[in-house]
Formats: structure tokens, C-alpha cells, sequence
């Protein structure tokens, strides 16, 4: 394992700590329950919004915590959902008047541990609720979920409802922005690579030298098939065909394409397929209205990406272009 | 002569917290024959900080202790290990408030409740491959030695019940709903929630000097 | 070779249109040239600053040209310079009556591209200079270089030059604004992997399972030496070392402190480098006031990272300040 | 006797452009030695060109070629080749600008002139292990040719002691101003750019029909 870490034990801790070092204007750290804040806090009259899973997907869920986007967030060791207590208090450090949306990938023990932090949260009055994010279209059930996984579409969710939040809408109508995202986007991704997490010390999974494996999940879970490697054109088809004809997209939509790459990948492969996935996108009528390039949900190094398609209306446009700002900058 | 003190709850508790943390990284490698492998680490997690802060958790009765175990592992536990070791000694905790020793007709009403209360958080039943596999067996098991009342045989046959069940549910394809396209990873490995309860009740065994022999490679080869 | 690659000889290009695509309102693309421009053009009234060198460093130099940073940017194909009339266009694209200044890393290839490409320009009447930016402490000569190289301090150099010529300084002035960033800043690299270019299909040096090679050059080149792996905290107090101690920075100083990834290394290990990077700088007396923690010259999907300490004064600091729009972005 | 046509340059040219191509890989492959591995592939990448365009170059004398040469070696080939060899050619032009015909003094002074050019581009001197190791001996013993006006011989000359200069550098540490510290890794390794002229000089002889037996490896192997 040729990794930049001390002890394993305390790798979330520590690049927490970093994260919060580097953004002390913007975010407070609790290293007891691996939780970061917005310095501002939560406003008492708009709606908390709060994520959090197991680590490994930075920047996704920490590094988006701060105005326009999370209240709040707390992680898991790597790949493990976070505590109840944990998520407990991530809420209650998130309580507002206005009310929290917890934002939860669908993963079992992900969405176990919200469930009861959410019902403890409520037994003490505050007004919580939980939204479960599923756009992966790879596989229906999987390792680790009911149904189907939630996976870079995330950031859209988190972003739109961010900025709803942000421009005072009530907790019923952030829950129907993230409902509405969360029904327009859709996801698939490809590992080239598997991934060391560093408390295993040994790859999460065995891939061959010319395999890669079609649909994987953010934690290696298995995908659709394993196949040799092809030009990344043809990786792109595979991607772009099964998300775009996952929900009835239709010729003349104004979409916003996502190419995630999942932590090893350099930025020039990702433009690569953002090539030839807008080319795609344009041939089937699609306007590309807005694109993401770059790492939004990774899998530790793992060599790969994803592909997303998120349709959107007058209304998620909007959210999408509201400004930002997080701990995930260049500037 | 079939009441369980309290003193040898706290016995099981504190042989769980040795075991969990001997069988840490052999836990997690099994976890990583079809799963991430992390399941050691978590639990470990946990029952270390219940080891080491053992002589702090409040023992005024079962219930208390019980209580404050559920809440260190909802503290300290993440995964899908954490809500389910911390619903099963949360619901086991509310049947024994206040009691300083149980019957075993209580023992095993506390096991139908923490059962009920996992299948509730997760949803999982039996034949999923998750350690309900092993539960609900040695819930039958316990029942059926109700009557006569000897702890020790009880015992003894519920870590015989939970050995088998790692046998018995080698091949399932895990996890409940795992779809098939998916599943050959986890065809022909052992659930390691499953492994985790037969070598807990076999140390649990040795440790009340009840004389057991597993036969089950995951349990005969655990790290002494 | 496990990449997002179609035909090698074309990778640059592909993703140059990608970026393209990506960028439509921000930049323009010329293939022939593989040059990029902002939409916007020249402004005579104000000093262009170009750049370019062989690719695989993004988003060093590509994308790093919009408002507040570079005016154009060439790439040659993978870690070698661009063609001399690649260059000679760059320029010429970026020419304005208020002088053009040309960053260029101290390579030999790339200096020698630049030297023709300004005297051609020079000879055409266009006021063109040269800055020369080397930064990396790790070796006084190398492959491809007389002298230190330039590495990722090459950002702060791109960064505060686009912004005092965006604010209407002079090429005098923003000539100065190179030379002092240039003075005041240094870097230092450690790879983990090597990296693979496309065409060549092979690592570009080879590098043992529990070895790391400390001072690596931004093409693979040899660095101080090699050594077994060891913990995140001893490299990063090996780098820090090797890059404070090369200026006089002393006690009570302003500071940047950047952690680049080159390539493969998640954003989470950064951060733990970074952790570690800022509480040395504390101990050493220096006041962090920005930090840059990312991929900013990357080496392909190298896994490895290095350390950049700038020693700011007021006018650094605002022009690092200042706001610039360029294809690496966030949201 | 000692006049080269025109005709013979654009032999030359082709013939050059044939070798590149035939060797990228092999070229890009020696540079991967202790370089970055992409000298093949750009020289390649220029003579690619010249080879697809041969037909539209201006070939009204020797001095328009060799400048069309060098301004597609500007346009089209990248790394420290483009100046190095776009610098040469430049050079060439210039002292050839209107003939169609040079004698091997005029060659001799072409090659010096590119020799200055190359220098004052790059500031490498004999010993750095460049092609200029294999340019100035080349060019001396041209011009020892000079009087005797053998073309054969003066070339079957030039690719001898292109070849000896593989070997006389091999030990040398690359490039010039390399550190010590690190130079282990070309420290036993051919200089690309030198091999590049041997091989290419090797393959005029074959053209012209001038024996040559080459006996480094480097040109010994070379793809056929
Ligand atoms: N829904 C469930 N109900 C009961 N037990 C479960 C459930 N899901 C998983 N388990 C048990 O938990 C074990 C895995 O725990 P752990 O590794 O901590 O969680 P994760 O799968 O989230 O990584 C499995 O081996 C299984 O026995
Ligand atoms: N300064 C120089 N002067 C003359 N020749 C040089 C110089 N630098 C490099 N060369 C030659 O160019 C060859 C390498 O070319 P190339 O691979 O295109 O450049 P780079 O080193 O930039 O990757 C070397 O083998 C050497 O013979
Ligand atoms: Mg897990
Ligand atoms: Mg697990
Ligand atoms: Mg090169
Ligand atoms: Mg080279």
C-alpha cells in the first residue's frame, strides 16, 4: 500500500483536520464525531441541509459543507456509514426552525444509521426528515443496498437543495427539489482500477490487467459485467446509453452532464469522455446546458469514472448557478 | 437453578470485547472475501472503548449496563454493524431494566426482541445471509431449553446452532436482495456477521468452562 | 495500459476539444495549433500572459487560461514542448499594444521553443518577453533542464501576473510581478507510481513496491534520492524542510502554503500532507494566509504530491486575491 | 565530380523521412531509456508530414526546400527536437538559398552552419551527450573530404564515425548540465539523438548504393 498516511486509524481524523485547517472561515471540525460544520451555522429560518456515509468519496460529503450547499456533515471510517451518534449529532448541530433534510445515499447501513439518529432527532423536537438519493443506474440491488445505489448524482441533489435552502424555501418544498432531482438524474460508472482502503491494506477487489468492470459501485462493488478494456469512445457509448435511456429523456431537454472521476484518473482522460459524451448528448437532441468535469464522488485512487445525465427545468437551472461555497475550491 | 446472575452477564459481555477484538483483522478479511472489509474494525471499534471504559459503565443493574453498551456502540460502531448491534442490545436493555438476574425464559425473549428489533431497522429475514441466520436458530435453540432449565446445555447447543449456520448459508448468495447478476462474489464465502456470533458463543462457552468442539473451518480457525 | 484513450496520437487533442465543449463561452479552441484562447481576446489596453509546454501537467496550462490568468496556452503532445510555431501563434494570439509576457518553465525543450516563437513575434513587431519560472528545489540540473526546474509554483506565478495585468499594470510591472513571485517561491515533489504516457504505453521509470522517489521531476525525471515509504507526516516534514529552508523565510512571515497532487493521489491524502504542512509552518513561525490544497500540475496519474511555500507581501496577497475564471472549476 | 545535385538532396530528404518513420518506436523506445520516451514519435510527427506533402513542397531550388523543411519541422514537430532540428535545417537554407547544386565544401558548410545554429539554440557543447556528438565529428570529416571530392567515401566516412560517436558516448552522463546525482540512469545508455544521425547516415549509404557494413548494436538493430 503505497499511500500518504500515519496510522491507518486515524486517516479520517487527520484529513479532517486538514480540510478544517485549510477553511478556518468557513468550517468548525468536531474530531469526536468526525463532523464538520458550516462556521456560520445553521440559520433559524431556512432549512439545515446534512449528509454524510462512510469516507473515501471526498469531496463528496465533507468538502461540501458551507453556504449554498450542506449545514452539515459527518463520515464514517472509509467506505463505513458514519455512527447513529454521529449522525445524531450532525443534526442536532444542524437544527433549525425552518427544519433539516438529511440527504442519504441508499446504502444499508447508511440509511440504518439516519434512521435512528433522524428518530432521535425527532423525539427531541427537531423537525427532521430523510431523503434517500438512489441515481445509479448499474444494478437494481447491490452489496450494501436495497434497490439501487446512490452515487454522483448526489452533488446535484446537494446543490440544488443547497440553494433552495439558501433562498428560503420551506422543508417541503427542499424536499421536492431533492425529489426532483433525484427523479431526473441518473448515474453509471467504470473502474479501471480497484482501490486500497488504508485500514485493509489490500485492494477491495481483484481486477485484471485488461479488465474493467461496467457499472461499479463507489465502494467496488461488483457492476453489470467485467469486459476488456476499449477505447474510451466506446466506454462512453456504453455509459451514455444505459443512463440517458434510463428516464424518458427526449430530444430538445436541456440537461447538465456530469464526468466523475473516481480518484486516480487525471483530468484529461475525464475531458476525453466529456468529448465524446456531449457529442452523444448533442446527437440525441440533448441541449448541454451545464457540465461538471472533474471529482465529485470518488472511490479513494480508484482509476475510473462516472458518467451523470440530470435533466433539468427553469427551476434546477436556477439552483444549479447559484453561487457556492465550499471547502472543494481552486482559488 | 436456571437464573443467570448478572455477574455472568457481565462475564459474556467482557469475553464479547475480547473475542470481537481478537478476531479484528480476521473478521474484516473475511468481510473482504465479498465485502468491503470493515466489519472487524467496527465492531472493534466499539468494544474496545467498552473495554476500556468497563470499569466506568454503570452496572447498577442489567438493564443500565446493557443500556450504556447499546450506546457506546451506537457511538463508537459505524457500518451497517452499528444500528445493528446497538438496536439488538438497545431492545435486549429494555427487557432487563432494573433486573439484577434473569431467567432463561428472559434470556431468550431478550434474543426474540433484539431479533424483532434488527429485522425492524433493517428489514433483512431469515435465509438473507446476515447473522439473523445464526439468531434465529439459537433463538429456537434457547426456547427449546427453556423447560428444563440447564444453562450450560443451552449453551452449549446454541453455539453448535450458530456453527451450523455458517455452513448452512455458505452458498446463499448474499445480502437480502442482492440481485444475481452480482452475487457470485459472495456465493461460496461465509457471512462474516454469522461467524462473528458462533465464535462469540464458542468463547462464551470456554470462558463457563463448557466443553465444545467446533468443526467449522472459520471457527476452528480463528486466531487463538 | 488501463486509460480513458482512444488513438494515443490524438489524446491531446480529444481533450483539448473536451475542454472545449466544456468551456463554450470561456474559450476557443484551435486544433491545428493546440492552442486555447480565451473567447474574449486580447485587450490592447492590457499585458497578455501565455504559456504553454508539453501536456500531461493539466489543468497547468490549458486550463488555466480565462480572466485573471493566462490570455492563451499551447500544448505539445505528452511531456514535450509544443512545436516552435504553436508557440509563435500562441503569442500572436495573444498580442496586444500593451506587451505580451510568455511564462515559460524552465525546460530546455520549451526554452528553446519559446526563445524562436518570441524572436518570430519580436520580429513581426509584437512586444513579446520571456520569463523563465523554476521553483522545484530538489535538484540544481536535470533531465531536460539547466538549472532548477519549473513546477507547480508555476500557479502563483500564472495566477498573480493574470491578475496585476487584468488590474492594468505595465509589462514592466507585471514582469516585476513574475520575478518577485518567482524569487519567493519554491517547491519540492515525491512520487509514489510512476505514470504512463499514452503513446509510449509504458511507465516512464520504474519504481519499487515500497519505494518512493523524494525531489521527482514533473516528467518523471530523478529526484534527491530514493527511499522506502514511510509515513505521510516524515515526507512532509522532509519536503517542508527542503522547500523553507531554500529562502531566507524566517519567523513571523506570510505565507501560501500549496499541497499539489500529481495526478493520482486522492484529495483526502492531500489534506493529510496538509494537516501536517501547516502545523510545521506554525511551529516555524509563519502565518498561513491562503492555502491551495488539489491538482494543479499534475504528472498524468502519477500518485505522489508536492509542497509549494510562497512568501507573500501585500501585493501578493491581493493579487492572489483577486478573482479568476478559468476551465478548472468547480461547480 | 564532386557536385551534388539537387536531385540527391531531395534522395537525402526522402530517404530521412523514410528512416524516421520506420524507427519511431525504436527511437522513442532509446529516448525511454533514461528520457521521457517521445523523441520517435516527434520527429515522426514532422517527417510524417513531410513525407504526405513532398509533393507540394517548393522544390524551385535547394535553399526554398530546405526552408519549406524547417518551417514543417517548426509547425509540426514538438519537444527539444522541433528547435534542434528546425534551428539545423534553418541554418542549411540559408547558405543554399537560390542553388541547385552544391559541392561538398558547400555541404561541409551547410552542416557547420547548422552545427553553430543548433549550439547557439540549445548551448550544448561536444561532451554533452547530444547529436552534436555525432554532428561535429561528421562535420570534421567532411571537410577532410573536401579536396579529395569522393562523395562515396566522404559519406561511407561520416556514417562510420556517426556510428563510433553511440559507443564513445554511451558511458557519458546525459545531458549537458546533468547533475551527478542524477545521472545513473543514462549512464549507460545511447544518446537517442545520436543514434538518430548514425542511423540515418547508415540508410543514405544504402540509398546511394554505397557499402556499408554498420557494427554498433544500436544500428546493427534497428527495424528493417
Ligand atoms: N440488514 C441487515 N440485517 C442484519 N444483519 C445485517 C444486515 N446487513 C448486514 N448485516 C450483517 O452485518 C455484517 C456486515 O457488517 P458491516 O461490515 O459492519 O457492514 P457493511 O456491510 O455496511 O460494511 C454482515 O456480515 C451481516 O451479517
Ligand atoms: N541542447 C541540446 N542541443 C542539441 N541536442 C539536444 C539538446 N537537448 C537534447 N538534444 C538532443 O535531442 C534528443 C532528445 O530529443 P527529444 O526527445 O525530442 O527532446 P526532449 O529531451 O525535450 O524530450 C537528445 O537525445 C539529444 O540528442
Ligand atoms: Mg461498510
Ligand atoms: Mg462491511
Ligand atoms: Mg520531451
Ligand atoms: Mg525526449
Amino acid at each position: 500500500m503505497k499511500k500518504f498516511v500515519n496510522d491507518p486509524a486515524k486517516f479520517v481524523p487527520e484529513f479532517m483536520k486538514g480540510i478544517a485547517l485549510a477553511n478556518p472561515d468557513l468550517l468548525d471540525f468536531n474530531e469526536e464525531f468526525q463532523m464538520v460544520t458550516r462556521k456560520s451555522g445553521p440559520s433559524s429560518s431556512k432549512v439545515s441541509i446534512v449528509q454524510g456515509s462512510g469516507s473515501g468519496h471526498e469531496p463528496a460529503h465533507v468538502m461540501a459543507v458551507g453556504p449554498g450547499m450542506l449545514t452539515a456533515a459527518c463520515q464514517g471510517a472509509v467506505f463505513a456509514a458514519p455512527p447513529v451518534d454521529a449522525c445524531y449529532e450532525t443534526i442536532k448541530a444542524a437544527a433549525s426552525d425552518a427544519g433539516v433534510l438529511v440527504l442519504v445515499n441508499n446504502y444499508q447501513g447508511d440509511r440504518m444509521a439516519w434512521d435512528m439518529a433522524t428518530e432521535m432527532a425527532t423525539a427531541e423536537g427537531i423537525n427532521a426528515r430523510q431523503f434517500w438519493i438512489n441515481d445509479d443506474v448499474a444494478v437494481e440491488d447491490s452489496l450494501y443496498t436495497v434497490g439501487r445505489r446512490g452515487v454522483a448524482g448526489n452533488f446535484f441533489v446537494m446543490k440544488a437543495c443547497g440553494a433552495a435552502a439558501e433562498a428560503g424555501a420551506s422543508l417541503d418544498e427542499v424536499e421536492a427539489v431533492a425529489k426532483k432531482v433525484n427523479d431526473n438524474v441518473r448515474s453509471m460508472g467504470v473502474a479501471l482500477t480497484s482501490c486500497i482502503p488504508p485500514a485493509k491494506g489490500t485492494p477491495i477487489f481483484e481486477l485484471g490487467d485488461d479488465e474493467i468492470e461496467v457499472g461499479v459501485g463507489i465502494h467496488g462493488e461488483p457492476g453489470r459485467r467485467r469486459e476488456k478494456i476499449h477505447s474510451a469512445d466506446a466506454i462512453t457509448e456504453e455509459l451514455f446509453e444505459a443512463v440517458s435511456s434510463d428516464i424518458p429523456f427526449k430530444s430538445g431537454d436541456r440537461v447538465a452532464i456530469m464526468v466523475n472521476g473516481l480518484g486516480g484518473t487525471p483530468i484529461t482522460e475525464l475531458y476525453v469522455i466529456y468529448a465524446k459524451a456531449h457529442e452523444l448528448a448533442e446527437k440525441a437532441g440533448f441541449t448541454v446546458v451545464r457540465n461538471y468535469v472533474g471529482e465529485y464522488c470518488t472511490s479513494l485512487e480508484m482509476a475510473g469514472a462516472s458518467l451523470t445525465i440530470l435533466k433539468l427545468d427553469d427551476e434546477l437551472e436556477k439552483l444549479l448557478a447559484a453561487p457556492a461555497e465550499t471547502a472543494a475550491r481552486i482559488f | 437453578m436456571s437464573a443467570i446472575p448478572q455477574a455472568d452477564i457481565e462475564r459474556a459481555i467482557r469475553t464479547t470485547a475480547a473475542t470481537v477484538l481478537r478476531n479484528e483483522h480476521y473478521f474484516s478479511d473475511l468481510d473482504g472475501l465479498a465485502g468491503d472489509g470493515d466489519f472487524g474494525t467496527s465492531l472493534a471499534t466499539g468494544f474496545r472503548v467498552i473495554d476500556n471504559e468497563w470499569g466506568e459503565i454503570d452496572k447498577s443493574n442489567i438493564g443500565a449496563m446493557l443500556l450504556k453498551i447499546s450506546m457506546l456502540v451506537s457511538k463508537h460502531v459505524g457500518g451497517s454493524s452499528g444500528p445493528i448491534w446497538g438496536t439488538g442490545f438497545m431492545k435486549a436493555a429494555m427487557l432487563t431494566r432494573g433486573k439484577e438476574e434473569i431467567s432463561l425464559d428472559e434470556l431468550a425473549e431478550m434474543l426474540g426482541a433484539a431479533i424483532e428489533g434488527i429485522q425492524a431497522r433493517g428489514g433483512a429475514k431469515l435465509g438473507d445471509k446476515t447473522l439473523l441466520d445464526a439468531l434465529i436458530p439459537v433463538h429456537e435453540t434457547l426456547k427449546g431449553h427453556c423447560a428444563a432449565g440447564d444453562k450450560a446445555a443451552a449453551l452449549k447447543d446454541c453455539a453448535g446452532v450458530a456453527e451450523q449456520a455458517i455452513d448452512e448459508t455458505r452458498t446463499l448468495v448474499a445480502h437480502r436482495g442482492r440481485a444475481s447478476q452480482v452475487g457470485e462474489r459472495s456465493a461460496n464465502t461465509p457471512d462474516p456477521g454469522i461467524v462473528s456470533i458462533a465464535v462469540i458463543l464458542n468463547d462464551w462457552c470456554k470462558e463457563f468452562g463448557i466443553a465444545n468442539t467446533p468443526t467449522v473451518a472459520e471457527v476452528v480457525n480463528q486466531p487463538a
